[in-house]
């Protein structure tokens, strides 16, 4: 813009540019202006779920932040916003087109750095070709932010970017590509509306299979088979967290629509929305219910599983179910987290801040409950479609981590994992007047 | 001179400082400590699994008297910090050899 | 959504579809654009609205984990996300109906669960129901918001949530319905526009109410008069909180405007930006004055304080006032904060977090300052309201506190309280190392 | 609005409205729906910017609340909740008369309170009048953030909330009237779309004038060279600042487009949250890669800074970089950070937060990088318009500052500063619990 | 009787209260000090500067024994601490003149 | 043997430690610690009323060393913390039974 005042005179518009200078323009009726309105309307709901989503990545940041220690919290602060920024570069260098471009019922797009049309230029299409690559790149970026949680306060600040690296920029575009690129699950009929399965399964079971190859936290499993907790630092950190992922979630899945130009996909955006919280809220309250009745105490870390595990159920799903089953999907996200993250302790699989329960089961749940209430899911190729990204992600994540674990070692050495990764690797305490 | 030293419950700090005052104790010195003992560390859950915490907050008061003083000065926190239930606490008494108080450079009982 | 790739194509946009399949929509003409158009930014101005007040449930989280002492921070972080998940469900099991159908110039409205129209339907209207519903939510959540940061720090989990139930599925429901869901308050002429009183004052009350069956936390004021101020845990958690009610504050006041469709409304709403944002800086900058030349210090909790009172202040006109009044109106709520807290505490009312200078005084005075500015309203119609308001909400409240209280008793035991609620009632303590 | 249950019978949009009474309104016809629509859409643009911009305020409060001393923190809070409050009034005050006027090509605009279109009247021009001012003024609170960060932990509060007013109700806005209010620069083709000279340089100018005039913090820089790092209090407060700022930016750099009523607009927009983006990512992978090599650990409020750096180089030309320039541009705020971080120390300079580098040095580079990608520009004006900026911001905030000082004193003396500023002015302490 | 006082390595205050509590140890007391000797602390970069950092987190555990216990303990802590690298800590032995057990008004060795 | 424990304002810290250094100590212990005494709290103001605050924040030094080098240190101790205003804090001087220094079991003087 060459300045901010001229436009108020009205010339700078697009819109009254267009009506001045009919030259350069269709003719404007009743139905290009139907179609343009649409076409802005759609850019909008990527980018305002764009950045919902992106706000994600502070959810996640704090969420860990207040789950670890305190002598690991500068590092996790790191991690999360090293990964988002390699997960925002990967994208484009390769993610992107991998997933979208040319994958035609196949299992892979094409290798190619993406481009978009230039500035000033309209776009063919019923929305804003970047808006639509905006929106993809975040969901990729929270793919990474799931696995950074697990591995937490043990994992080598470089070999885990480089993990990142490899997750958003081949792994989960490719997953991505078998669905959304209309690849040979898309053709199978599998159903993922928002990605139960394509980013919380896939950020899962890399989470998981980067936990068993880490191995346990110093101390957490003892050798008589007791096991002593290590509480995170802040709990209002991660109740935060916790608020802003649930903040976002309502553009992960509301702009899932992906289109936004009419009454009847506002309306179903709008209930998306409903579902969505309905759902987080069956959630909370089911895991809080839980832990009064099994242990006497409420404990808030769960209930905090429980809103996400809740999100994650619904996220397969949002649009088709009523009240009542949102809720009931959600709940049973809350139950999840209740009894799979006592569950993992017994099988001394170390996962810092709980996401192999919220991402990876609660993912999987929702994405069976589908037919639940779509009649276009079939349970069958719901539970193809979840073991075969079960394969790949562990398969693919189990080759880098290995690869990264022979070359450079992943895990942090005993003494800097005593000391706290803050004081080594990244020189920062994070509460320096208060250790 | 003695250095009293008690270990006690922290809700009763602000109500043992009330006491020493009482008795003529005009300085003392607190900090935040852990203690074990008999009075065993309760049983935590923390994301469905139970742990034991050995160590339970106490607060340590350190305070210099006179020799005339110490044995009031060691009733007087016997009284206000008892409760009767366990983990009320301790107090241990050692020998001070010299004070000095830095702003005046005075030493002895004159410093307390 | 199929996949997310046929949808560049532009297959799957409605406004699309419609232009390719004439048999099933109307002729498009310039009035049909014009109100389809209508109604998406009807509709987007209630989502927006809506997922901005829903992240006021963080902002009331924070500052209130700021504003608590340590010991009592999970147990604020748990009472938060349970009662917006209370909210969440009770507003669809009750609220709704109680509020909005059939009241017809009465007292209360239906017993219903709310349902919405099928997915992938058209909605009636000019905008979408679901979106209406999803935004009506989340201020009856800001209501149960207001009441968990008074009784603070004494009361037990369980009652409060079930005073969180009552409150969100009936009280303020049946409150609601006296004006907006046009009761027998808005057929006198009563004026509220975006919820001073009905959802400040009414949150208000039940606080007060509460405050007082509750009783102080003990240790706050001594036998002899003398008060011991409790300092709350953490500042910048506290300051957090208020800039995010602030920012939900736009979605509270812009979206009650309602309407987002045309020239008009889109600028009135920014209108409302516009005071809602001058009224706030009002209240902080004289609340900050005050406290400089009465107390020769300025405590930045009461700059929090007057912030906020100032927001409550325009809530119930932001529209009409011109920048001048919106500055003063939101000056008024910085100068109510800075007597009432001191107040409240003579008459031994303990407020942990001053929600009811905040959300009860200035409520009642931005209630009672419609009129100046706004000349469809009168005096004694608005002290009516707020009388009316008033008294049902204290006998309402006062009826379900008695009640908890004689069933299972709402106030945590004295040793208990000592200890703090974290420790005893949610079994994980906010700052493990730092205690 | 009378009551909110009318509406849904579709009675009080002023679209309906509108259709339902002809006579008042112009016959509905293609252009006149596209016009309306497109206004809509450029108010929405600004609503949405402006209360993301909004949100930077919170942004600044914790990044700088996470890079102080725990003894003043609590004043950090204040000072910006104040600060924002000063600059929401003055630049209503004065401000947005002076920028935009009566410039006429000029150095300044004309002096008068600001006034808007009465409520519920159609405004003309192609936007909402209010929502511009709106947008425009929470650029002007950046503005004053940016320098509370640098002159942290030294400043007495009313001298510096008193410069805030003179800053953000003079100088900003005559600053702005150059360039956005079609002063004497725009004339000569100097371009800055988003601010990285007109907010961020004029900031960092500021900052930097103060921060010699105050002088550095007791301790910092020993009187044998030796210099002391004085460690923030809480990193995730930091991270979580940086987020808000990332997140907050997109509405800076998006709703500088400032119309995005047409596929065109919407489709730049989108290029701009695009670019934005990857600037960012590349500031930060850059400064985590110089400090990884350079120092051997990669200190996380590098990083941090490196995001900032990265976001502040690309606002002054968001829209024409392709990816590849977005990262290059972004990447060099980080390097920028990297080297000027440790030289400001060596000259004594004491920036507290790293505003200097990150807002006057990264804005100094992002605007002379303009030419590099829009061939509208000229380094030589480019060159011209830092230059203008610099001079006249450093002569101008030189001497409020030594007014200030002459008058009431800038600087809090060595007790108190020793103490903390918390414990003196505001009484509060911001963690009172742990000090 | 002794007050023995111990500054070591936090990292094995676990290990020491298990091995003391074996040799017969009932109770003590644990803080959190930070430390200077011959382990001299390290060289920190905080925004591109170096630093020294002096100090060095440590525990101190104080426990009053038996004149009989006094050496056991002692040894026992020894044992438990010592990893053999320079930053171990230190053991204090100084006498006690007095020890009393506040809920019961128990003195000396009973106390304890 | 001596301990000698110094409590002093928390800003003198590191002027106190470079001095003690200077004098030939090699080791020493600090703690955070809340004092009471002659220089009285200060009145605060939390959200409109008053309160007093009655603990102020001190920093406590313990040094054990060698009874030839006490003196010196008390002196050295009294020399850089002092300011001459209320509330500059104590120094406390206890007999040593015994010292060790864990990593090498030695004992007495050579432990220091
Ligand atoms: N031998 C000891 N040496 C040092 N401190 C002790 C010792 N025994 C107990 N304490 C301290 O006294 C506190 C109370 O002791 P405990 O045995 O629990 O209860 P009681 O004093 O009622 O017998 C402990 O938490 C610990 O801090
Ligand atoms: N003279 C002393 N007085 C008090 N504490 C000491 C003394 N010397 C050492 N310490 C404490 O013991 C700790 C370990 O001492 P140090 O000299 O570093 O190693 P080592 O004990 O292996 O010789 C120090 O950090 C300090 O806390
Ligand atoms: N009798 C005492 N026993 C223990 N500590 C004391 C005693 N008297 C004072 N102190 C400590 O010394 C500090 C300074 O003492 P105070 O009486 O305020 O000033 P001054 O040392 O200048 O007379 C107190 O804050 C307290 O920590």
């Amino acid at each position: 813009m060459s300045n901010r005042l001229l436009l108020s005179a009205g010339l700078a518009s697009g819109a009254v540019l267009a009506m001045a200078l009919p030259a350069h323009a269709q003719e404007v009726t009743a139905e290009s202006v139907k179609t343009e309105a649409a076409f802005v309307f759609n850019t909008l709901l990527f980018l305002m779920g764009g950045f919902l989503v992106m706000f994600m990545a502070a959810g996640f940041a704090m969420l860990e932040a207040g789950l670890v220690r305190s002598k690991n919290v500068s590092m996790q602060c790191l991690k999360n916003i090293g990964l988002y920024s390699i997960a925002g570069i990967m994208y484009w260098v390769l993610g992107y087109s991998l997933m979208y471009s040319g994958v035609d019922g196949g299992f892979i797009g094409s290798f190619a750095a993406y481009s978009w049309p230039a500035a000033g230029s309209a776009n063919e299409g019923s929305y804003s070709v970047g808006s639509d690559w905006f929106f993809q790149m975040v969901f990729c970026a929270t793919t990474a932010s799931i696995v950074s949680g697990t591995v937490a306060e043990r994992i080598k600040l470089w070999p885990f970017l480089i993990f990142v690296a490899v997750l958003t920029g081949l792994i989960y575009p490719i997953a991505g590509s078998w669905k959304w690129g209309a690849g040979w699950l898309d053709g199978m009929g599998f159903l993922d509306f928002a990605g139960s399965t394509l980013v919380h399964s896939v950020g899962g079971w890399a989470a998981l299979t980067g936990a068993i190859i880490l191995g346990a936290r110093k101390g957490k499993y003892g050798a008589d088979g007791k096991m002593t907790p290590l509480p995170g630092s802040s709990i209002p950190l991660a109740t935060l967290g916790t608020f802003i992922l649930w903040l976002g979630w309502f553009g992960f899945n509301g702009g899932s629509q992906l289109a936004f130009g009419d009454n009847i996909n506002a309306s179903d955006v709008s209930r998306i929305f409903i579902n969505t919280n309905l759902a987080a809220c069956g959630g909370v309250i089911v895991s809080m219910l839980l832990m009064q009745a099994i242990y006497k105490k409420v404990d808030v870390t769960m209930a905090l599983n429980g809103a996400l595990a809740g999100l994650v159920s619904i996220t397969a799903e949002p649009l088709t179910p009523d009240p009542l089953m949102a809720i009931l999907i959600g709940s049973v996200g809350g139950v999840i987290v209740v009894f799979v993250v006592p569950l993992l302790d017994k099988l001394k699989i170390d996962d810092v801040v709980g996401a192999i329960p919220v991402h990876l089961m609660a993912g999987i749940w929702g994405t069976l409950a589908v037919p639940l209430t779509n009649s276009d899911g079939s349970f069958l190729t719901q539970i193809i479609g979840v073991t075969a990204y079960a394969a790949f992600t562990i398969v693919a994540s189990a080759i880098v981590w290995f690869v990264l674990k022979a070359t450079m070692g992943i895990r942090a050495s005993e003494d800097v994992e005593a000391l706290g990764l803050d004081k080594v690797e990244v020189g920062v305490e994070a509460y320096p007047e208060f250790a | 001179m003695n250095m009293i030293t008690a270990i006690i419950k922290p809700f009763q700090l602000e109500h043992v400082r009330e006491t020493l005052t009482g008795v003529g104790v005009e300085g003392l010195t607190v900090s935040d400590v852990k203690g074990y003992g008999r009075q065993k560390g309760h049983t935590e859950i923390y994301r469905g699994a139970e742990y034991v915490i050995n160590f339970l907050p106490k607060v340590k008061i350190e305070v210099a008297v006179d020799d005339a003083l110490t044995d009031k000065a060691v009733d007087a926190i016997v009284a206000a910090a008892q409760t009767g239930q366990i983990g009320d606490g301790k107090i241990f008494v050692t020998e001070l050899k010299n004070a000095v108080r830095i702003r005046t450079k005075e030493t002895g009982k004159d410093a307390l």
